[in-house]
C-alpha cells in the first residue's frame, strides 16, 4: 500500500530500480496529465445539455460514460513497458488505457462522439474500443479481458515470437470465474500474459468489503504459482517497477504475472453516478494521493523539473487533448446506412 | 391510487409488498441496494428490510443465479437482479439448465419460485453490450415465464404474479420506460393502485381497437405502436394494437381473433428480427388464422445487426413510430410518405 | 472419393486438411485430444499435428472461447470444441458478446476466423441437459454463422468453408448421424470425396422433388423427413423435402419456391417448438409464398419440453418418421393413419 | 496422500480421533459395499444389450452412465455427518452420494432405468436425480454445484436452522469458474458450506496435469481464507476425520471448508469410455487401494470384525441392492403423455 510522502520511492536508486530516470518521468507526467485533460474534457462535453435534467440520451456523447480520473499511473506504467505490439485488452474503464498504450486520442474521442473518424467508425463507443494497429481493445462486459488476453498471448507464444498480452481490469471483476479459469490456463500454459488489477475499491456502487472474501486478490494468483504484486498504484514507481518485472518475465518466456495496484477513482462510477456510498472525506483523502500532483511534487523535491518545465508539460498534454475533442468535434456522423453493414467481414 | 412515474418504482413496489407478506423473499445481484439494481426495479427495499434481505453480491452471475437454484430448493423465494439482459451469457447455464428445468426433471419435486429482474433495450446510446432485448433466448427454453410489461399498472401487477409463481419467471423491465432519472421516458404518468394486484400472465391487452391492421408490440414497442396508431387514424387507417405483454404464456388467442377480425398483421419488436419473437408470433398467427389473412404478415425489428453507438446508426436499427406507419401504410396498401 | 461412415470423419478430415495448410490454425477444447472431441470431430487430429495444435483445455469454457477471441485478434484461426451445445450457457457470454460482435462494433478492424463444432441432439437416452439443438439461439443473435449438414460429403464442405470463413461459425453435428461408436447411425456411407472440396452457405438442398407438400428439415430430421416422404409416396403423396444446410445465412429463395410450388408447408425440427427455428422459416416462408399457400403452416418439433430421459417419454417429443407422415397427410388433407 | 499399509489410521486412538469406532466402521462397511455392489449390478444392466456392439440407445439402461466404483469412501464418509436436513448437490457422477445420502437405492435404480417408480417418474435420469425428502439433488453440467450448494446453504443461514449443505464434485470440476466464485461468496457470507472435490486424477480423458496449473486445489480455498483438508479418499477414516471437521465448523456457524480427498474411479469416466489414456498399472496400483478391502482388512486387523462378520455384511447389502435392482426392473415406464406435463408446477 502506499506509504506517507515523502516515500521511499522518491530516492533516486529506488527510481533506478524501478527502470526509471527523469526522462521517462517527464514522459509519464506528460502523458498521465494528457489522459486525464482528455478525461476532464470528455466529462464537461458529456454534460453539454444535460445539466437540466440528467439525460443519457442527450448531448454530443451519449450513452455511459466511466472516467478513470486518478487511475492515470497505472496505465501510464504499465503500457511503459509495452511495444505497439503487445496486445492490451482493457474493460468498460479503458480511455487511460487506450490512450497509455499509444491510441490516437483524436480518433479515440472522435468514438466517444460517435463519429465516424472514430476508432470504430461510431460503431463501437466508449465501451467497444478498438485499434488494430495499437493492439489494443476492451469489452464492457465485466470479466471478458482476463481470457481474451490470454488468447492474446497464448498466440504470442504459439507464433514464438516475444510480444506480451496485458489484460486490465477492476478489482470488482477479479471475483469473477473467469479471473480464476485464467490464471489457472495461463500458469499450466505459462503464458506471457500481465493481468493488471486496478482496485479503485468500489465496484459500481458496491464496496470491496461487501463483495470480496480477502481485502486482495494476489493470493489467488499465487496459489496457482504466479508471481503476483501489491502495489501503490497512485505511485507510478511503485506500478513501474513490479509491472517491468512482470513484462519482462513474460517476454522471457517465464509465464504469467499478476499486478494488483490500489488506487482510487474520483469521479462516480459513471458520470452520473449519483454516488452516497462513498463519504466525502475518502474522497478528499485520496484526492491528496493524487498520482498527478504526487509526481509533481516528487520532480520538484528531486530538482528533476521546475514549475516552468512541469507547465509546458502540462500545456503541451492539454492542448493535444484540445485538439483531439476539436477534431473529435468537427467531424462529421456516420451515414445511417453504415448501420447495417459489417455484422460480417 | 396515486400517479407513478415509470415501471422502476411499480416493479420495486411489488416486491416491496411481496417481502413484507413473504418473510423467504430476498433480493440477490449486483448493487441492489444503493442503486436499486440501477434502474430502480429494487429502489428502497434495502432501506426497509436491510442487507441481509437485500443483498448485493459480488459479479458472478453464474454464481448468484446458482444460488437462487439452491435457495429455491430449500424453501426460498429468491428475486434476482440480472442488471442488463446483455450478461446473460454469464449465468445462461443456471437458468435455462437449471432454473427452467429442474422441476420438470425432478418429475415435480423441486419448485423454482424465482423471479429475475432484467433491464432492456435501446435508445440512449449505450451501444453493442447493453442495448439489447433478448427475451426470444428465454422463450426459446422451456420452463420459464417471460414478462414484457408496457405500462406501470401492467409492471406492479404482472411482477406480483410473478412473485408469486411457483415457477422461474423473468421480468423484462424496458430502460426507457423505468422513469429512472437519466434515462429518456417514452411511458407515461399512470394511476397506480397503492393496494398490492395481480395482473394474470397469458392475457394479452388490446391498447387500442382497430379494424383495417392489427399490430402486436411488447414493452417500449407498445408505446410506439399507439402513437403509429394514432398518426394512421389521420390517414383513415384504423389500427389494433395489441400488447402481448408475456411471451411465455403467450395469448395466441387474442392475436388470432384480431388477425381474423382486420386480416392484416405487423409485428413490431425491438429484438433483433430473424430466429426471435416476430418469427413465433408469425407462426401462431398464420395457423389460427390462414384463411382470413389478406396479406402476408409483416414485421418491423431490429435488423440483424448488433445494436450500433452512434446516434444516426442507433436510430436507424430501433424501430421508430414513422417505421411502424410505414410499414402498416405498406400493408393497407396505402403509399408510405416520406420520412 | 471412398465411403465415410458419419458426419464426424467427414468434420476431423475437414480440419486436417485446413491444419496442413493454415499452421496458425489450431484445435482447442474439452477432451480434443484422445477422445477427439467426443463424437469424433477432432478424432486423429492430435497424433497427425500433436499437443501443440490439438490442445485439450481445462473445463472452463467461457475462458476457452475468450482464449479464442483474443488469439483470433492475433492472427491465429482457433477450432474450438464446445462438446455439447447443452453447455453453451457457460460460455455464450463471448460467443454472442464478442465472437459474433467484434467486426461490426470494430468498425471492420477485427476479424474473428474462428469455427466452433458442437455436439447435438437427442434419441440415445442422454435426457435434459445433453440432448438439445439450441441452434436456434445462435442463429438468432447476429453475427454467427450456423451449419447444420444432414449428409457426411455436406459435414466436409460446409466444415471447410467455415474454417475459410473470416467469421464466427458454429458447426452442429448431429449424434446420431456422426457414425461414432456408442450412438446409434442413422446416416447412411457415402461416398466423399478423400480431396478437399468446399459446399457454401447460404444455399438450401432439395433433396427430394415433389409436388404436393413441402418438408422442410435440418440435420438428422432430414433423413427422417426423406423416410416419410418415402412412405408418403407410397399413399400418392408427392412431398418435395428441403434440407437447409445453414441456418446462417438461410436460402430464403429455395423454400419460397418450393412453398410457391407445393402451396403446403411442413416444418421439420428437432428444437424446441416455440420462438425458435420453425417461426422463423414460417415468417419467411409466408412472406414470400402468401398468394400461393393452399393451406397454413404447419409444424413438427420438440413440444416445448425439456427432453426427457425415459425411452418412451423420449420418443413421444423426438420428431418421429410416423409424426412427419401424420402431419404431411393432415396437412394435404388425406386422413392420417393409426401410429 | 495415501500411505503404505499399515497406516496411523489403522491405530485405534486415530480412528478415535476421527469419531468413528467398530460399529461405525461396520456401517461404512456395509455402506460401500451397497454402494458397490449398486454399481456393479448397474454396469451389468447397462450392458445388456450392448456387448456386440455398443450403443448408448439400446438395453434396459440407455444414454450415458458414470460409475463411482472405487470412490466410495469419500460419499461414505461425508454423508455420515450428514441429517436429512442437511443438502447434497451432487455431479455427474451422483450414485455414491446418492446412496451414503439415505436416497432409496430402489427408487435410484428406478430412476436409471427410466421407469415411473424413479425418483424422478423417470423423467431425469442418473444426471438428474432428485430427492425431495432427503434434500439430493445433482445435475450434468460441470460446475454448476458448487453455486447450487451454496445457495443452499445460504437458505440454512438465513432461515437460521444449524443445516449444512455440501457441494460434491470432481477435481476436473475446480477449474471451472464457480469454484472461485463460490468460494469467494461463501467466505464473504461465512455460509455453512463444505465443498468436497473427489480428486480422481482425470476429468473425462484429461489427466490433471493437462488442465491444472498445480497438483491440488486446496491453496486455492485458503487464498480465500477457506480451511482445506487434503486427505486420502481411498482410506474411510482420512476422509471422515476431515469431513466432521468441516461439518461441525459449518454446523456451528464458522462457515465453508474444502475438503480435497484423492481418489480413483476403477472404471472408464463412463460405461464405454475407450480408455487408452491411463495405464494398466496404475490402474493396479489404485486398485491395491480398494477402500472396501482396505477396510475390510484393517478391521481384521483390528479384530474388530472376523470374516464372517464382513460376508454377512457384504451378503446384506447385495441382498439389499439386489432388490434394488429387481423393483427396477419390475417397475412400469411412464406413459408416454407424462412427457408433456410437469414443465411448470
Ligand atoms: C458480466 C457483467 N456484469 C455486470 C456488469 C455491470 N458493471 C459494469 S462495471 C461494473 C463494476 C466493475 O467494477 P470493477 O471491476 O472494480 O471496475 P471499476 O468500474 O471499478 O473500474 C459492473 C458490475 C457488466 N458490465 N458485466
Ligand atoms: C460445463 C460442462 N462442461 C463439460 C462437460 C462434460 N463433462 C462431463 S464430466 C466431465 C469431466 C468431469 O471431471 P471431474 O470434475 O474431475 O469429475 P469426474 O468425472 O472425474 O468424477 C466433463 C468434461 C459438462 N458436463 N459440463
Ligand atoms: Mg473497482
Ligand atoms: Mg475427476
Amino acid at each position: 500500500m502506499w506509504r506517507p510522502e515523502p516515500s521511499d520511492t522518491d530516492l533516486p536508486f529506488r527510481i533506478a530500480e524501478a527502470g526509471l530516470d527523469r526522462d521517462a518521468l517527464l514522459d509519464a507526467y506528460r502523458r498521465m496529465c494528457l489522459i486525464r485533460v482528455f478525461e476532464e474534457a470528455i466529462r464537461d462535453r458529456y454534460w453539454t445539455g444535460k445539466t437540466d435534467e440528467f439525460n443519457m440520451a442527450v448531448g454530443p456523447i451519449r450513452g455511459e460514460i466511466h472516467l478513470a480520473v486518478g487511475q492515470e499511473a497505472v496505465a501510464v506504467a504499465v503500457c511503459a513497458q509495452l511495444t505497439d505490439d503487445d496486445a492490451v485488452v482493457s474493460t468498460h474503464r479503458a480511455h487511460h488505457h487506450a490512450i497509455a498504450k499509444g491510441v490516437d486520442p483524436a480518433r479515440l474521442a472522435a468514438e466517444i462522439f460517435g463519429k465516424v473518424t472514430g476508432l470504430c467508425r461510431g460503431k463501437g463507443g466508449e465501451m467497444h474500443l478498438f485499434s488494430r494497429n495499437k493492439r489494443f481493445f476492451n469489452s464492457g462486459i465485466v470479466g471478458a479481458s482476463y481470457p481474451q488476453a490470454a488468447g492474446a498471448a497464448f498466440s504470442f507464444l504459439y507464433q514464438e515470437d516475444r510480444n506480451v498480452a496485458v489484460a486490465f481490469s477492476g478489482e470488482g471483476a477479479a471475483n469473477h470465474g473467469t479471473f480464476a479459469e485464467t490464471l489457472n490456463i495461463a500458469a499450466l500454459w505459462q503464458l506471457p500474459l500481465v493481468i493488471v488489477i486496478e482496485d479503485n475499491l468500489y465496484a459500481d456502487s458496491t464496496p470491496k468489503w461487501a463483495a470480496q472474501a480477502t481485502n486482495h486478490h494476489y493470493q489467488r494468483a499465487q496459489s496457482h504459482n504466479i508471481p503476483a504484486y501489491l502495489v501503490d498504484g497512485m505511485d507510478i514507481v511503485d506500478v513501474h517497477e513490479a509491472a517491468r518485472d512482470a513484462v519482462n518475465r513474460a517476454r522471457d518466456g517465464y509465464g504469467p504475472t499478476v499486478v494488483e495496484a490500489v488506487c482510487y477513482r474520483f469521479r462516480g462510477h459513471f458520470e452520473g453516478d449519483p454516488g452516497g456510498y462513498r463519504t466525502r472525506e475518502e474522497v478528499e483523502l485520496w484526492e491528496r494521493l493524487d498520482p498527478i500532483s504526487r509526481l509533481a511534487r516528487r520532480l520538484q523535491r528531486l530538482e528533476w523539473a521546475d514549475d516552468e518545465t512541469l507547465t509546458e508539460l502540462r500545456r503541451s498534454a492539454a492542448a493535444e487533448a484540445v485538439e483531439a475533442i476539436r477534431f473529435a468535434e468537427q467531424s462529421p456522423l456516420p451515414n445511417p446506412v453504415e448501420a447495417l453493414t459489417g455484422v460480417f467481414a | 391510487m396515486r400517479m407513478l412515474r415509470g415501471i422502476a418504482p411499480a416493479i420495486s413496489e411489488a416486491i416491496d409488498q411481496e417481502m413484507a407478506e413473504s418473510p423467504n423473499t430476498v433480493v440477490l445481484g449486483e448493487d441492489v441496494t444503493y442503486w436499486g439494481a440501477v434502474f430502480g426495479f429494487t429502489a428502497g427495499l434495502q432501506e426497509k428490510y436491510g442487507r441481509d434481505r437485500v443483498i448485493d453480491t459480488p459479479i458472478a452471475e453464474q454464481t448468484f443465479m446458482g444460488l437462487a437454484v439452491g435457495a429455491a430448493a430449500t424453501g426460498m423465494r429468491p428475486v434476482v437482479s440480472l442488471m442488463f439482459v446483455d450478461f446473460l451469457g454469464t449465468c445462461f447455464d443456471q437458468i435455462y439448465n437449471h432454473l427452467a428445468k429442474n422441476h420438470y426433471m425432478s418429475g415435480g419435486q423441486y419448485r423454482m419460485p424465482v423471479t429475475v429482474v432484467t433491464a432492456v433495450g435501446g435508445g440512449y446510446g449505450d451501444a453493442g453490450q447493453h442495448s439489447e432485448l433478448l427475451y426470444g433466448l428465454f422463450a426459446h427454453v422451456p420452463g420459464i415465464k417471460v414478462v414484457v410489461p408496457s405500462t406501470a399498472y401492467d409492471a406492479k401487477g404482472l411482477t406480483a404474479t410473478a412473485l408469486a409463481d411457483p415457477n422461474p419467471v423473468v421480468v423484462f423491465g424496458h430502460k426507457l420506460l423505468t422513469g429512472h432519472p437519466g434515462m429518456p421516458f417514452e411511458g407515461e404518468e399512470e394511476d397506480v393502485p397503492t393496494d398490492p394486484y395481480s395482473v394474470p400472465f397469458g392475457l394479452a391487452a388490446i391498447r387500442r381497437a382497430g379494424i383495417d391492421v392489427t399490430i402486436v408490440a411488447t414493452a417500449l414497442m407498445v408505446r410506439r405502436s399507439l402513437e403509429a396508431a394514432a398518426r394512421l387514424a389521420d390517414d383513415g387507417i384504423s389500427a389494433e394494437v395489441i400488447d402481448v405483454r408475456t411471451l411465455v404464456p403467450l395469448d395466441s388467442a387474442t392475436l388470432v381473433a384480431s388477425a381474423r377480425k382486420t386480416g392484416r398483421v405487423l409485428l413490431v419488436d425491438e429484438d433483433y428480427a430473424s430466429f426471435g419473437t416476430t418469427g413465433e408470433l408469425a407462426f401462431r398467427i398464420q395457423a389460427g388464422a390462414f384463411d382470413r389473412l389478406t396479406a402476408p404478415i409483416r414485421r418491423v425489428a431490429v435488423p440483424d445487426v448488433p445494436m450500433p453507438y452512434s446516434e444516426p446508426l442507433e436510430r436507424a436499427v430501433i424501430p421508430s413510430v414513422a417505421q411502424i406507419v410505414d410499414e402498416a401504410r405498406a400493408l393497407t396498401g396505402v403509399p408510405a410518405t416520406a420520412g
